[in-house]
């Protein structure tokens, strides 16, 4: 097990009408990039509960990214303008409290930017693979393992 | 009598107040929230520094129930609390009598929210320099340092929510802790399930939170978890220009401006 | 208990070269509620979707999962499918093993394990999804176009002859717009109001169209198929049923020194008035702010020459509220007048004009009859200066766009001075020309070959008077950046087209987005062109982006298709993925505690307040409801509500929480 | 089975490290304005001068989040795992006062009662509770009206007393406390003559126990249960720093293929505590739900098992965000003369 290479464990949050759509693109397009992020798919960034960032990370992700539409090109007007405070707001107070928000990656990915993407799944792949597991916080969320660990 | 409890008496004598909210004199030199109905019981009405609890809590709950109007002895964070929910369509003006007590000991009976709006707008709410400089202290530690600070801190917490009874603005009558299908929040008071309490506390106070303290006053274990919501607080005076609650205002976190300024968004 | 069937596509080689659809099947078929699980080379194909029709009967599945290509192509396909299997088509989700996976992996385990990750995800929402059926909402089939320009006869016209009601409302005493003010028309030279004033008089007469002139849209309420529109009708102070448009009224009224609007202040007009006289309706208005009985209390010759006694000085505004399913914006534009240019004097110079003006003065129906005249003195200019992207295409002036009209009229003003001045020389000052279109280039070729306008490439820096001549100062760019000087008698500036003032206003009244100029957003730059963001509202004309008449009228009727489609059915459906506000037994009602900040959160203004009330009507608890009709189901709400009370349907909290968990769940 | 010594003063030191030897030792820590149990490896981490603890000793025995079993999926089945009991450390609860000691009797039979509880069971047997009587008292302390006292023995296997020597008077008052005894015999020695009452802090009774109890069988429609609840913030607090309350909530949590089952503390004071699925609650109000944390304490416990749930340690008092003494409630509940006619809610 300690032999094998650190293949972190990503998860992405995106929007349906313009991230989604760009990794579509990047599909379509036939560009290739690492296999770790997985997309869960959203109306739109106005939709992401913060708590799911907390969920993702308690249930072992080392990395996450959130993307949406670019600034004015909402779908729905505004849902990313919301979700930009929301995350201004939240990571500075993930800081605070220690969680490393170096591990979020926030970004703007429209329909057209295929490339955009896997550039950005590969960036956040590679600097997670730097950062090497993040265990912090999944460690509190798997407490009762010490306790069990001996069964 | 002295004056606020002249007024107090005088609005249950003429009938204007049905009860008054206040407080008085409790266990060990403690004060407690009072709510009286007789004229005479307002000699016993108290106001100093000890009367830090947010009585403005009371104002939502249901258990406080009069035909009349209620009158409240208020700090200025009682204040704010009541024009924050006020905003938040919480309070009708028409039941409410506000015997505000400045910080300078000024009294000021406000007729109407209005004034009450004005009033609180004029003032603006300024974090503590000991919790300032505790929040410094915080910040400048290492991301992993911070994170053991935290861990030990909240790790105490046995999840008796008497930070969300003592909230004025934890009016909800169903907190998301309380929700279970999904469960988002573990109920066990571990360390995971108290972080994700605090956390959604500190986001669900986000814009919110009149900065009253009346949380971590009423802590039965000292922990420090309004430091977080202090910080956000200190955090949107830089982000997003100013901050106080005002029936004019929108929330922070339900408006935006399109060109909020950030510098990590890819 | 769930009874999932999932079924994993290899789509020809386009998943299966990379991925083991096989092993994909096989780890679905071991997952819990899973019942079905099979793999086949086209899923899409008749036979595939047989299999899932099968499958939903014979293994009474209660949820499809179809691991192929992005919902984006085919959800539509398989959620129709299961419903001609008889299952909910909102039972049925799709993995997207090709988009994002097969295509974008190489072939390894890694990439496999990803399908089987992404499907399992897929299970686990699925799980979760409840039936949902299309939401009806009733249509009213008249239609409000705001605006009686070109764009907004075009719109109404078209939708009237589709065999629905229009009103139309113009905030002017008459329709036409700024076409009426046109003179002649690129790239043919036909007169504008030759064309136009049948299109006016159809409008007025059409028995499908309510034209309401002089009045404004202050209010807008309600969502798709059932708005209601508040309309301000100004006091025309004329009685317009008993008024026959004698119009002896205007030639008596003492005020005789407004400038004319329609003429750009080039010409006068009087405090009652008809703005032009092919105007429709053509009957006079007064001008309040201009009339001398409403200043000064004294006057009212117009009531004593008025033969049929039609003046009503005490006519109020009129506020009526009218029901319409769609709304078409045809608000237009407007320009920037002289004054907006300090290097071209500020609007000091009166022979400096804009486009406009000019198209006034070339007109037989304007202030000089057609003939070319100087406003300043009246002679007829000997030599002229056109100077195009006065102000567009100027980021230092706030305008980075290109107003695209500007290169044809310019030709088109230069060709008619020419016509009209056989003697005179006319020059035009240009930064590129644009001229794409049917016959555009053709037509700037023959303004510069036929009759010999000079066309100079460069900008003029300055114009300045000097003895009673306009003198422009620029550079030709095409000769070494040499400075020109130019003694002209005339010069017009094409100047930079803008949003109408109000637009903003208008478009917060109408809850449709605008740009950073104010111009009203459509809802995609390509593939939505004349829609809004707002269900039902649609756009025609320059109000949503400088354009030329075809194009206007091009879209104006597009527009008007849209607005066909909609009035095509009496009731519409809508796709149910939408927010909803809990609701459960008393005595909570619903967790909502009607804080309603939610409210700012939405786009759509589709969060309603809802008073519950017990038997005798008193009112228990106020909460929030989502309008269904107006919601589009971004879930910004649902995200921002604290007692989590509002949940979107598609995306529901259990569902998203689930797939989060699924996804990172280890082997 | 009393058996009394004298324990001089620099002999505590030596029973601490004794019993260290062979078992962890649960004792009062303070930090800022907290004082409360931890795990301590030296006598000087033990808090000096403590009235109460902020938590009370329970959190020891009747853990705040205990594991009852971990699950796991394994190729369409689950498998269940119970915790290892043996693993249950022996322990000693060190220093914790007489009120607390007592208060383990109604843990106990909480979890003694119809269904022996082996998680709770287990960790009871493997602890010993070594108390220290009060010397001083605040003006929440009532146990000399709950049926305890700042000497009591109940619920304790050692009881030191501190004398005006310095020394301690050692009471050995169970099987436990003499096997301590046995560990290290040498410091146990022949005890003075002076007095252990002399050296306790005087508690004035407020209330007689049996009178309040008679009293609240007629209390149920008192209008007391309103205006005293009518501050009440409906939080946990009072119930999670009582050394007695008991109630626990049962939640499974789950990971991927695998989860626990855990119990952890709950409080009737929670409005969520009695709803039902409905939306239904039978206590509607917070005065409904004061009334029942008084005569769950008073009246039914009694009733069931003979005392009370409260042993007048005062904490829910000091611990209440809203000032509710209790103390002072239950001595207007016994001079209560409104009618009971009057209905809660």
């Amino acid at each position: 097990m300690e032999n094998k290479i650190f293949e972190p464990k990503i998860v992405a949050f995106v929007c349906n009408w313009c991230t989604y759509a760009g990794a579509d693109l990047t599909g379509t397009s036939r560009i290739k990039y690492a296999p770790n992020v997985k997309i869960v798919r959203f109306p739109c960034t106005g939709r992401i509960d913060f708590m799911l960032l907390l969920k993702a990370f308690g249930e072992g992700a080392d990395g996450i990214i959130v993307s949406g539409c670019h600034p004015n090109d909402c779908h729905y007007t505004s849902g990313n303008f919301h979700a930009r405070r929301r995350w201004i707001s939240f990571r500075s107070l993930l800081d605070f409290l220690g969680i490393d928000t170096g591990r979020i990656t926030f970004s703007w990915v429209s329909a057209a930017e295929g490339a955009k993407w896997a550039a950005l799944v590969n960036d956040t792949v590679s600097r997670i693979k730097e950062l090497g597991p993040y265990t912090d916080y999944e460690k509190v969320a798997r407490y009762y393992e010490e306790e069990v660990n001996h069964e | 009598m002295n004056e606020y409890q002249t007024i107090a008496a005088g609005l249950l004598s003429s009938g204007t107040a049905a009860m008054v909210i206040g407080y008085s004199e409790g266990s060990a030199k403690r004060v407690r929230p009072v709510f009286f109905t007789r004229p005479e019981e307002a000699s016993t009405l108290v106001f100093d520094s000890r009367c830090v609890q947010n009585i403005a809590v009371y104002l939502t709950k249901k258990e406080i129930r009069t035909e009349g109007k209620i009158a409240i002895i208020a700090s200025l964070p009682v204040m704010r609390s009541i024009i924050q929910l006020a905003s938040e369509h919480q309070l009708s003006e028409e039941k409410i009598i506000v015997i505000g007590i400045t910080p300078s000991g000024e009294v000021k009976q406000f007729n109407g929210f209005d004034a009450l709006d004005a009033y609180v707008s004029s003032t603006t709410i300024e974090i503590e320099a000991r919790y300032r400089e505790k929040i410094e202290q915080v910040e400048k530690m290492t991301l992993t340092e911070r994170w053991n600070f935290w861990k030990n801190e909240l790790s105490a917490c046995f999840k008796c929510y008497a930070c969300r009874a003592a909230c004025p603005m934890c009016y909800c009558t169903r907190c998301t802790v309380e929700m279970n299908q999904p469960q988002w929040i573990p109920v066990p008071s571990h360390t995971l399930g108290n972080f994700e309490w605090h956390i959604m506390r500190a986001m669900h106070l986000a814009g919110r939170c009149v900065d009253c303290n009346a949380c971590a006053e009423a802590c039965p274990l000292g922990i420090p978890f309004n430091l977080l919501t202090k910080q956000m607080i200190l955090q949107f005076k830089k982000d997003f220009g100013g901050y106080n609650p005002s029936l004019k205002g929108l929330n922070i976190l339900s408006s935006y401006l399109p060109d909020d300024k950030e510098n990590f968004i890819q | 208990m769930a009874r999932i069937g999932v079924f994993v596509c290899h789509c020809g080689e386009n998943i299966s070269a990379t991925v083991e659809c096989d092993k994909v099947a096989q780890a679905a078929a071991g997952f819990p509620g899973v019942v079905h699980s099979i793999d086949y080379k086209y899923m899409c194909s008749d036979p595939g979707q047989n299999m899932i029709r099968e499958a939903i009967r014979e293994k009474n599945l209660t949820g499809v999962v179809v691991a192929s290509c992005s919902p984006r192509m085919h959800e539509p396909t398989f959620r129709q499918a299961c419903s001609e299997a008889g299952l909910n088509p909102f039972l049925c989700e799709m993995a997207n093993l090709r988009e994002h996976c097969s295509w974008v992996h190489e072939k390894g385990e890694a990439t496999t394990k990803k399908a089987i990750d992404l499907v399992r995800m897929m299970v686990e929402k699925v799980k979760r999804n409840q039936p949902l059926y299309p939401i009806r909402v009733p249509v009213t089939k008249t239609a409000l176009v705001v605006g009686g320009g070109i764009a907004g006869i075009q719109a109404a016209l078209d939708i009237a002859n589709g065999g629905n009601k229009v009103i139309m409302v113009e905030r002017e005493p008459s329709i036409g717009g700024h076409m009426s003010q046109l003179s002649e028309t690129f790239p043919t030279l036909d007169c504008s109001q030759c064309i136009l004033t049948p299109r006016m008089v159809e409008v007025a007469q059409h028995p499908n169209i309510t034209l309401y002139t002089y009045a404004e849209l202050i209010g807008l309420d309600g969502f798709i198929g059932n708005f209601k529109a508040k309309i301000r009708k100004k006091a025309k102070s004329v009685d317009e049923k008993i008024c026959t448009g004698c119009a002896l009224c205007t030639t008596k009224c003492p005020q005789k020194k407004i400038p004319s609007e329609f003429n750009e202040g080039l010409g006068k007009r009087t405090a009652i008035y008809v703005p032009f006289p092919q105007a429709v309706p053509n009957k006079p208005v007064i001008d309040k702010d201009h009339c001398t009985y409403y200043k000064t209390g004294k006057c009212k010759i117009c009531e004593k020459v008025c033969p049929a006694q039609a003046i009503r000085f005490d006519q109020p505004d009129e506020i009526v509220e009218v029901a319409v399913g769609a709304v078409v914006i045809a608000t237009g534009f407007t320009i920037h007048q002289t004054g907006f240019f300090p290097e071209y004097g500020y609007g000091r110079y009166p022979d400096v004009l804009t486009g406009l003006q000019f198209e006034r003065l070339a007109s037989a129906s304007g202030p000089t009859l057609g003939e070319i005249r100087r406003p300043s003195d009246g002679k007829i200019p000997e030599t002229i200066v056109f100077i195009s992207c006065a102000g567009s295409r100027d980021p230092a002036k706030g305008i980075e766009y290109c107003s695209k009209i500007c290169c044809m009229y310019i030709a088109k003003h230069a060709m008619l001075y020419q016509h009209k001045v056989h003697h005179g020389k006319s020059y035009v000052f240009y930064m590129d020309i644009r001229a794409g279109g049917k016959m555009y280039e053709e037509f700037v070729r023959r303004a510069i070959t036929e009759d010999q306008v000079n066309y100079v490439r460069g900008r003029v820096s300055k114009i300045y008077e000097r003895d009673g001549k306009l003198i422009v100062k620029g550079v030709d760019t095409l000769m070494g950046a040499e400075a020109v000087e130019i003694e002209a008698d005339m010069v017009v500036l094409a100047t930079a087209g803008i949003a109408n003032p109000g637009a903003e206003e208008l478009a917060q009244t109408l809850h449709v987005s605008y740009d950073g100029h104010h111009f009203f957003s459509e809802a995609h730059p390509k593939l939505r062109p004349v829609e809004t963001n707002t269900a039902g509202i649609f756009l025609a004309g320059a109000c949503q982006a400088l354009k030329d008449i075809p194009e206007s009228v091009a879209q104006a009727s597009g527009a008007a298709g849209k607005v066909n489609i909609l009035f095509s059915k009496s009731e519409l459906t809508r796709e149910p993925l939408i927010a909803v506000v809990n609701r459960s037994a008393p005595p909570e009602y619903s967790t909502c505690v009607g804080c309603f900040l939610c409210q700012p959160a939405c786009p759509y203004q589709a969060i309603e307040k809802e008073e519950i009330k017990d038997r005798s009507g008193k009112v228990i608890k106020t909460v929030a409801r989502v309008n269904p009709g107006l919601c589009q189901g971004c879930g910004t709400c649902v995200a921002f509500c604290r007692s989590k009370s509002i949940d979107i349907q598609g995306y529901t909290h259990e569902q998203v929480l689930a797939e989060v968990m699924a996804v990172l769940e280890n082997d | 089975m009393i058996e009394s010594y004298l324990l001089q003063s620099s002999s505590l030191t030596k029973l601490f490290n004794k019993l260290i030897e062979t078992r962890h030792i649960y004792a009062p820590v303070k930090k800022g304005m907290v004082t409360s149990f931890n795990r301590v490896e030296s006598l000087e981490e033990v808090a000096k001068d403590y009235i109460q603890t902020t938590i009370s000793a329970k959190s020891i025995l009747f853990l705040r989040n205990e594991i009852l079993f971990h699950y796991k999926q394994e190729n369409g089945d689950v498998k269940i795992m119970e915790p290892d009991l043996q693993r249950i450390p022996e322990l000693v609860i060190w220093g914790c006062r007489p009120c607390d000691a007592k208060s383990f009797k109604s843990l106990h039979s909480v979890f003694n009662w119809d269904y022996k509880d082996i998680i709770y069971s287990s960790r009871e047997a493997r602890s010993a509770i070594i108390s220290f009587s009060c010397n001083q008292a605040d003006e929440y302390c009532f146990c000399t009206s709950a049926g305890s006292g700042p000497g009591h023995t109940e619920g304790s296997d050692i009881l030191l007393t501190k004398l005006k020597s310095g020394d301690y008077l050692a009471e050995i008052l169970t099987e436990k406390g003499q096997l301590i005894r046995d560990m290290i015999p040498a410091i146990f020695e022949t005890p003075s003559s002076e007095s252990k009452e002399d050296n306790l802090a005087r508690i004035p009774i407020v209330f007689d126990t049996a009178g309040l109890k008679q009293k609240l069988e007629q209390a149920w429609n008192s209008e007391l249960w309103i205006t005293q609840s009518m501050r009440c913030l409906g939080c946990g607090a009072c119930a999670f720093v009582c050394p007695s309350c008991s109630c626990f909530d049962i939640q499974d949590e789950k990971h991927g293929k695998e989860g626990v089952r855990s119990r952890c503390w709950d409080s009737c004071g929670f409005s969520l505590f009695t709803r039902h699925t409905s939306g239904h609650n039978p206590r509607e109000t917070q005065a409904e739900r004061w009334r029942q944390r008084i005569m769950h304490k008073f009246s039914y416990l009694p009733d069931q098992q003979g005392f009370t749930g409260c042993t007048g340690c005062g904490r829910c008092s000091r611990a209440c965000p809203a000032d509710m003494n209790i103390r002072e409630h239950l001595a207007a509940l016994i001079n209560d003369s409104t009618s009971p006619e009057n209905r809660v809610a």
